[in-house]
C-alpha cells in the first residue's frame, strides 16, 4: 500500500541565493556602467574621443576610417581589389560574424525558453535535467541529432533531397541582414529593405517544395503543397500590410521607417492596427505555426514536409523554423513596435537591448499562440486569406494612402495629424473587422453555445425523435 | 439464471418468428433460440423490422467452437423497449462452416463477422469485406478454434509475413 | 486547387500521432479528399480470447485490464459480472458501491484523456492533454492507493473487490470529487467555446441517430448521435439505479457533440461518485469464492457501460474450471464500423478529427 | 577601372545565370529543370545588383524565383503523367544551331560596335543609390498610361487563368 | 580590367540565345515556357545594361527608362506564365498530354 501520494509535487529546484545575488549584482551594474557612460557622452565629455558603447556602429565606422587611413598610407599588393577593400572585408566579417552568432545563440537559447515556456503553459517543468535549469537541453539534441544516422528513403531525388536543408538557411540568415540594430547597425541596410525581405523569404517557399517532392513520400508532399498553397495565399495580405507601413513612413529602408517611428515619438503598431494583425497572421501561416502549422500539421501529416528527414538534417529544419520565428518577431519589433528607439530612453539604453527585449515580446507571443491554439483546417485558412485578409487590408491600403499624402501635405504637428490617424484606423480596423466578418456569415450571438441535452429516460430512434436529435443524413 | 436481466425467453421470440419463417427455428430454450443457419439472415431481417421485437441493434455476435458445430451467437437489443433477445444459429459443419451475413440487416455485423471469420473461419456469405483482420491472408489456420494446437502444420510458426508483398491485400 | 489529379494511397499509421496505438489506416486520397479508407489492425493482437481458455475465471481477470488499458476497472467489473451471473455469486452491498465509485472514477480518466486527445487530433499542441492529465493523475494515484497499480489495476474479483480502500483514500477521493467540478468547469470554459475547435469540429463526422443504431455503436458515439442510450439506466448493474444521475445527449451527431457528450459525462460521473461515498456502507468487500469456481455447463453475456460504451463479456462454461470461451464485445473496434461513413468524402483533417472523436483503445481493437 | 570585388562578381554570377540556364536544357528531370531555372533567375538578379538596380532585383527574385516557379512546379504536378519528362522534340537540332548562332552574332556585334560614351563607361562611374523613388515617379507620372494597361493585362490573365483551369460545376 | 556594357550584353544574348534552344527544342509545353522566361531574362539584362551604361541615370527627359521596360516586362512575364500554365493544365486535362508535338489541335 503506496503512501499518501495526493497533491504529490514534484520537488522545486530553488535557485541559490548567492547565485541570485550574483545576477542581481551584475545586472544592476552594467546598467549603472551604461547610464554612466551614457551620461558622460551626452554630456559631450568622451564625444569624439571613444566611441559609445550603446552603438556598436559607431565603432565600426571608426574602426572602417581608421582602416581606410591605413590602406591610403600604406599601399599593398592586393589594392588591386579596390581602394577600401580591407574595410570592407573587416566590417563584412563583422557583421556576418555578429548575425550569425547571434541568431545561433538566439536559436540555441529559443530552443529551451519555447520548451519552458510551453511547459509552464502545459503545467509541467519543460527541460530540467541537462545542466542549470536545464539550459544545456538544446545543445544535447543537437549531439544527439548529429549522431543520429541520416537516411534516405528508397526511390528519393538524391541531389534535391540533400540540398534543401542548406538552401532552406540561407534565406533565413539573409534576412537578418537589413534589421537595424541600433542607429547605425544595420549590416545590409539596402534601400528596397521590405521588398528584399519579401523577395529573400519568397525563395523558402521552392526549398520547402523540393524538400517535400524529393522525399517520395506522401505526407511529404501533402505537407509541401499545402505550404506552397499557404505561401502563395498568405503572401498577399503579408505584402499589404508592409507596403501600408511603406507608405506611412515613406521608405521601404528598415533603418529609416525605425528613425520615422523614433522621430514621430510613435509605434506604427499604434497607427496601423490592422496591417500589425494582418502581417502577425500572415506569418504565423508562413511559419508554419498554431492554429495555422497546417503544412506540418503533426496529427494529420505527420511532419509535412520534413517527415522524412532525420539526424541534423531535421536539425536544421527545424532551427529554419524557430529562426524563422524569430525572425516575424523580429520584423514586428522593427516595423510595428519603434525597433531600436524607445521614446528616447534609447539615449541610455542600448538600441540592440530595447530590440532585443521587444523581440522577445513579439516572440513570446508566438509561443503563446502555439501552447494555447488548436489549428485551422487548409480551407478554412484558404478562405480566411482571400476572402477576409486580403480584401480587408486593400480596404485598409487605401485609407492609409490617403492618410500618407494627408501627412505629406498637411502642415500640422505630427502629434496632432497622428493622432488623428491613429483613431481613424483604430475605428476603421474595429468596423472593417466587424461588418466584414458579418458579411462573411459570422454571427456568433445567433449561435447559443451547444451543450448536450439531459435526459433520465433511455430509449432507441423514437426516444431520440422525441427529445429532438434531427435526422441527421440518410441511411447511407 | 444466467439469462440478463432484460432477456426475453427463447420461447417468447419463437412464437412470432416460426410464424413469419417457417421452418428456420430448431430449438427454443428460455435463453435462446436455436435457428436453421441458412435461414439466419431471414430471421434477423424479421426480428429487426418487427414492431414489438424491435431488435433493431446487433449488440454482439460471436462464435463458439462446440468441438462439432460451430454455434454463432446473437445478441440483439432493442433500445426502444429495452430488452435483449439471443439468437443462435447452429452451423453442423466444421471444416468449413458458412452462414448468410447478417451485414444487409445490421451494418455493426461489419467488423464482427470480420473478426469471426479470421479468428473461428466461419464464413458469411454476402459479406462485402471478408477478410483477415487481426491476422494476414494466408494464415494457416483459424487460432479460436478448438482443434487449433492439434493440427501439426498450424504451429504458428509464421513462415514468413506474406500480405502486401504478394498484393492480396490491395484493392 | 481543382485540376487534374489521380488518387493516391496515403498509409495512415501504424505509427502516426493521431491513431493512438499501432492502428493503421489505408486511405486511397484524391488531393485531400478521402476516396476510400480500410482498417489494419491486428498489431498488439495478443488472442486473448484463446489464452483464456486455458486459465481459471479468476486469473482471467487481468487479461480485461490489457484490452482496454485506459478503463481496466471498467473491463475487471465487466467480466466478473459475467463470470458472477455464470456461477450465482452474490456481491455483497459494499462491495457494489465500491465498484460503481472505481468504474466512475476510470470514466473520469478515460474522458479526460479522450478529450485531450480528440483536442490534440484538432491541432493544439498536447495543451489541453496536458490539463486533462492532471485530473486523470490524481485519479490514478488512487488507483495506486488502493490496488497498488496505475494502469493495469486488476482490482475487481468474482463476488467483490480485491482490496478495501487504505484509509488515506477516503480524503483524497473527497477533496478530488470537490475540485472536479470546478476543473470541469475550467476546460469547459476553456474549450467548449474555443472558435478553432467549434470550427474544426462541428459538421464533422455526422452519424444520424439511425445510422448509429444500425451500426452498434454504443457510448458517447451513440449519445452523441441523440439517442439515449446507458445501460446504467437500462440495465442497471451494481445498483446504479440507487443514484440520481443523467444522460447527455448530442443535439446534431458531428464529432464536436461526441466531445460535449463526454464533458458532459465527466460531470455526471462526479455526481456519481459524490452519492456513493456519501452512501458507502461498511460490510465486507468480498464474497468467498471456491479457489477453482466450477460454474454449471451454460453462458452468460454481462455487459457494462464503459467510456466507450457497451462492454460485453460473454462467456461460456463446459463444467470446467476455465471458460469453455471466452468473447469481449469490443466498443472500440465495433465503433468503428462506421469508419468508411464518417471518412469518405471528408478531408483528411476532417478524418482524423472524426477518428479522434470515435476514441478507439487499440488495445481493445486487437485484443 | 572597377574594383575587383564586381569584376569577380560579374563573372561568378554571368558563368552561373548562362550555365544554370545550358543547364534547364539538358536536365532530365523538369523539376530538376525548374530548380536550375531559379538558379539561373537568381543569379540574373545578382547581375542587376551589379548594375545598380536594387529595386529590379528585388523584384526579380520575388517575381521569378518566388512566383513564377511555384506556378511551373504547380503544372507540373498537375499533369502527372508527362509531368517529369523533360525530352527533346524533333526541332532540337535546329534549335539549337539557332539559338547558338543568335548568341554568337549578338556577342560579335555587341563587342565590335562602336558604343561611344556608354561603351567606355565603367561600373565604378556612378555610386549606387536607389532606384526605387525613381521608378516610383516614372511609373506613375510619364509612363502612368503603360502603368494601367499592365495592370489590366495582369487583371485579364488572372481571370483568364481561372476561367481556363476552372473545372465545370458539377450540375 | 573593368567590366563593359558589351560585356553584359554578351551574357544577355547568351541568356536570350539558351531561351532560343530551349523554346525550340523541347517537347514539354512547360519546359518551353521557361525557354521563354530565359529569353525575356536575357532582354532584361540588356535593358538594364544599357539603362546603366547609357548614362539613362541622369537624362533629364526619361530617367531609368530602363528600369522601367523591365518592370513591364516582369508584368508580362507573370501574366504570361499564369496563362499558358493554366493552359498547359487545361490540355493535360482534356488531352492527357501536354507534348507539344502531339497538340496539332490549331494545326488544321
Amino acid at each position: 500500500m503506496s503512501a499518501l501520494r495526493m497533491g504529490r509535487r514534484l520537488p522545486r529546484r530553488t535557485v541559490p541565493r548567492a547565485l541570485m545575488a550574483l545576477g542581481a549584482l551584475v545586472a544592476i551594474g552594467f546598467v549603472a556602467v551604461n547610464v554612466a557612460i551614457g551620461y558622460v557622452v551626452i554630456d559631450g565629455r568622451l564625444d569624439g574621443q571613444w566611441y559609445d558603447v550603446r552603438d556598436l556602429g559607431i565603432g565600426v565606422q571608426e574602426l572602417r576610417e581608421w582602416l581606410d587611413d591605413r590602406n591610403a598610407q600604406q599601399p599593398g599588393i592586393l589594392d588591386f581589389l579596390g581602394q577600401h577593400w580591407i574595410s570592407y572585408a573587416v566590417t563584412a566579417l563583422l557583421g556576418a560574424t555578429g548575425i550569425l552568432s547571434i541568431v545561433g545563440g538566439a536559436l540555441l537559447i529559443l530552443i529551451w525558453v519555447e520548451r519552458r515556456l510551453i511547459g509552464r503553459m502545459q503545467i509541467r517543468r519543460g527541460p530540467n535535467r541537462v545542466g542549470p535549469y536545464g539550459l544545456l537541453q538544446p545543445i544535447a539534441d543537437a549531439v544527439k541529432l548529429i549522431q543520429k544516422e541520416v537516411l534516405m528513403p528508397r526511390g528519393a531525388d538524391k541531389v534535391l533531397f540533400f540540398l534543401p536543408p542548406a538552401l532552406i538557411f540561407i534565406p533565413m540568415i539573409v534576412a537578418w541582414g537589413p534589421i537595424p540594430w541600433g542607429a547605425q547597425m544595420a549590416y545590409l541596410d539596402v534601400h528596397v529593405g521590405i521588398l528584399f525581405l519579401i523577395a529573400v523569404s519568397s525563395l523558402t517557399t521552392l526549398a520547402i517544395f523540393m524538400a517535400g517532392w524529393s522525399s517520395n513520400n506522401h505526407y511529404a508532399l501533402l505537407g509541401a503543397m499545402r505550404t506552397i498553397a499557404m505561401m502563395i495565399s498568405y503572401e498577399i495580405p503579408l505584402s499589404i500590410a508592409l507596403l501600408s507601413v511603406v507608405l506611412l513612413s515613406g521608405s521601404m529602408q528598415l533603418s529609416t521607417i525605425v528613425e520615422w517611428q523614433s522621430t514621430h515619438n510613435v509605434w506604427l503598431a499604434a497607427l496601423l492596427p490592422l496591417a500589425m494583425f494582418t502581417y502577425f497572421f500572415s506569418s504565423t501561416a508562413e511559419l508554419n505555426r498554431t492554429p495555422n502549422d497546417i503544412a506540418e500539421a503533426e496529427s494529420e501529416i505527420v511532419a509535412g514536409f520534413h517527415t522524412e528527414y532525420s539526424g541534423m538534417k531535421f536539425g536544421l529544419f527545424y532551427a529554419v523554423e524557430l529562426g524563422n520565428a524569430l525572425f516575424v518577431a523580429a520584423l514586428t519589433a522593427t516595423l510595428f513596435l519603434g525597433g531600436w528607439s524607445l521614446f528616447g530612453l534609447e539615449e541610455w539604453i542600448p538600441g540592440y537591448l530595447i530590440l532585443g527585449a521587444k523581440i522577445s515580446a513579439a516572440y513570446f507571443l508566438l509561443v503563446w499562440l502555439r501552447g494555447t491554439l488548436p489549428r485551422f483546417r487548409l480551407d478554412q485558412l484558404m478562405k480566411f486569406a482571400w476572402q477576409f485578409l486580403i480584401p480587408l487590408s486593400l480596404l485598409n491600403l487605401l485609407i492609409v494612402a490617403v492618410e500618407a499624402s494627408v501627412f505629406a501635405r498637411w502642415e500640422v504637428k505630427g502629434i496632432v495629424s497622428l493622432g488623428l490617424f491613429a483613431i481613424v484606423n483604430w475605428a476603421a480596423a474595429i468596423i472593417l473587422v466587424r461588418e466584414w466578418a458579418r458579411r462573411m456569415g459570422y454571427r456568433p450571438e445567433r449561435e447559443a453555445v451547444r451543450q448536450p441535452i439531459l435526459t433520465q429516460g433511455v430509449g432507441g430512434l423514437q426516444a431520440a425523435r422525441r427529445l429532438g436529435a434531427p435526422e441527421m443524413g440518410t441511411q447511407v | 439464471m444466467p439469462a440478463g436481466p432484460r432477456q426475453l425467453s427463447g420461447e417468447a421470440v419463437a412464437a412470432p418468428v416460426a410464424a413469419a419463417v417457417p421452418d428456420a427455428i430448431l430449438r427454443a430454450t428460455d435463453e435462446w433460440v436455436e435457428v436453421r443457419p441458412e435461414r439466419i439472415a431471414d430471421v434477423l431481417r424479421f426480428l429487426h423490422d418487427d414492431a414489438d421485437l424491435d431488435a433493431r441493434q446487433l449488440s454482439n455476435l460471436c462464435a463458439v467452437d462446440r468441438h462439432d458445430r460451430f454455434e454463432v451467437v446473437y445478441h440483439l437489443q432493442s433500445l426502444d423497449r429495452n430488452h435483449q433477445i439471443v439468437v443462435k444459429a447452429i452451423v453442423g459443419e466444421h471444416d468449413e462452416p458458412s452462414l448468410p451475413s447478417a451485414t444487409a440487416v445490421y451494418k455493426g455485423a461489419l467488423l464482427q463477422e470480420r473478426e469471426v471469420y479470421d479468428l473461428m473461419g466461419v464464413r458469411f456469405e454476402g459479406h462485402p469485406d471478408l477478410r483477415r483482420m487481426f491476422l494476414w491472408e494466408g494464415y494457416p489456420g483459424f487460432p479460436l478454434r478448438k482443434d487449433f494446437l492439434q493440427i501439426p502444420e498450424h504451429h504458428p510458426g509464421l513462415p514468413k509475413f506474406p500480405f502486401e508483398e504478394s498484393g492480396v491485400q490491395a484493392r | 486547387m481543382t485540376a487534374a489529379t489521380e488518387p493516391y494511397v496515403l498509409n495512415i499509421g501504424p505509427q502516426h500521432p493521431s491513431t493512438h496505438g499501432v492502428f493503421r489506416l489505408r486511405v486511397v486520397m484524391d488531393g485531400e479528399r478521402i476516396q476510400d479508407v480500410e482498417m489494419v489492425v491486428g498489431y498488439l493482437h495478443r488472442s486473448m480470447e484463446k489464452l483464456a481458455e486455458e486459465r481459471t475465471y479468476t486469473q482471467n481477470i487481468p487479461f480485461t485490464d490489457r484490452a482496454d488499458y485506459l478503463a481496466a476497472m471498467s473491463g475487471n467489473l465487466g467480466y466478473c459480472l459475467a463470470v458472477e451471473r455464470l456461477a450465482g455469486v452474490e456481491v455483497p452491498e459494499r462491495a457494489s458501491y465500491l465498484r460503481v465509485i472505481f468504474a466512475e472514477l476510470q470514466r473520469i480518466a478515460s474522458h479526460s484523456m479522450a478529450n485531450g486527445t480528440f483536442v490534440n487530433d484538432a491541432g493544439a499542441w498536447q495543451t489541453p492533454l496536458m490539463y486533462m492529465f492532471r485530473e486523470r493523475e490524481r485519479i490514478l494515484d488512487l488507483f495506486e492507493m488502493t490496488c497498488g497499480a496505475r494502469l493495469t489495476t486488476n482490482y475487481m474479483r468474482i463476488g467483490g473487490v480485491a482490496f478495501d480502500p487504505p484509509e488515506e483514500f477516503y480524503p483524497a477521493i473527497e477533496s478530488l470529487v470537490d475540485e472536479l467540478p470546478e476543473r470541469i468547469e475550467e476546460y469547459a470554459e476553456l474549450l467548449v467555446d474555443n472558435e478553432i475547435l467549434l470550427a474544426r469540429g462541428r459538421g464533422v463526422g455526422i452519424i444520424s441517430a439511425e445510422d448509429a443504431i444500425n451500426g452498434s455503436l454504443v457510448g458517447p458515439m451513440l449519445r452523441g448521435s441523440g439517442v439515449p442510450w446507458d445501460l446504467r439506466k437500462a440495465e442497471p448493474y451494481c445498483g446504479y439505479d440507487r443514484f440520481d444521475f443523467e444522460i447527455p445527449v448530442g443535439r446534431q451527431g458531428d464529432a464536436y457533440d461526441r466531445f460535449l457528450v463526454r464533458l458532459e459525462e465527466v460531470r455526471q460521473s462526479t455526481k456519481i461518485i459524490r452519492q456513493a461515498l456519501d452512501g458507502l456502507p461498511s460490510g465486507p468487500h468480498k464474497t468467498q469464492i471456491p479457489l477453482a469456481l466450477r460454474p454449471d455447463p451454460g453462458e452468460a453475456y454481462a455487459r457494462v457501460e464503459g467510456p466507450r460504451g457497451e462492454l460485453g463479456f460473454y462467456v461460456v462454461s463446459d463444467g470446467g474450471s476455465a471458460p469453455f470461451r471466452f468473447h469481449i464485445r469490443a466498443p472500440s473496434l465495433i465503433n468503428l464500423s462506421l469508419l468508411r461513413e464518417m471518412a469518405i468524402g471528408a478531408s483528411l483533417p476532417d478524418a482524423i478529427v472524426a477518428l479522434g472523436s470515435v476514441d478507439i483503445v487499440v488495445g481493445e481493437i486487437d485484443r | 577601372m572597377d574594383s575587383a570585388g564586381i569584376i569577380v562578381a560579374f563573372w561568378l554570377l554571368s558563368a552561373i545565370a548562362v550555365g544554370s540556364a545550358v543547364g534547364v536544357f539538358l536536365a532530365r528531370n523538369l523539376i530538376h529543370a525548374v530548380v536550375l531555372l531559379v538558379l539561373s533567375f537568381v543569379a540574373t538578379a545578382g547581375l542587376f545588383v551589379t548594375l545598380s538596380a536594387d529595386f529590379i532585383a528585388a523584384a526579380q527574385v520575388l517575381i521569378y524565383a518566388g512566383a513564377i516557379p511555384v506556378l511551373m512546379v504547380f503544372a507540373v504536378m498537375l499533369t502527372p503523367l508527362a509531368g517529369r519528362d523533360n525530352g527533346n522534340s524533333l526541332y532540337v537540332v535546329p534549335g539549337v544551331l539557332l539559338g547558338g548562332a543568335f548568341a554568337v552574332i549578338v556577342a560579335i556585334v555587341a563587342i565590335d560596335a562602336e558604343w561611344g560614351a556608354a561603351g567606355a563607361a565603367t561600373l565604378a562611374g556612378q555610386s549606387f543609390e536607389t532606384t526605387a523613388d525613381a521608378i516610383g515617379d516614372a511609373l506613375l507620372g510619364r509612363y502612368v498610361l503603360a502603368f494601367e494597361v499592365a495592370s489590366v493585362l495582369l487583371l485579364a490573365a488572372l481571370i483568364g487563368a481561372i476561367v481556363l483551369v476552372r473545372e465545370d460545376e458539377p450540375a | 580590367m573593368s567590366v563593359e556594357l558589351a560585356h553584359y550584353l554578351t551574357v544577355g544574348a547568351m541568356i536570350f540565345g539558351v531561351g532560343i534552344a530551349i523554346a525550340l527544342a523541347k517537347r514539354n509545353a512547360i519546359a518551353v515556357l521557361m525557354g521563354v522566361e530565359l529569353m525575356l531574362n536575357g532582354v532584361n539584362l540588356t535593358f538594364l545594361a544599357f539603362s546603366r551604361f547609357g548614362g539613362a541615370f541622369d537624362a533629364a527627359d526619361a530617367p531609368l527608362a530602363g528600369h522601367v521596360f523591365v518592370v513591364f516586362v516582369l508584368t508580362v512575364a507573370a501574366a504570361e506564365a499564369a496563362v499558358a500554365l493554366a493552359m498547359a493544365v487545361l490540355i493535360y486535362r482534356r488531352r492527357e498530354t501536354v507534348d507539344l508535338d502531339r497538340i496539332n489541335l490549331m494545326r488544321w
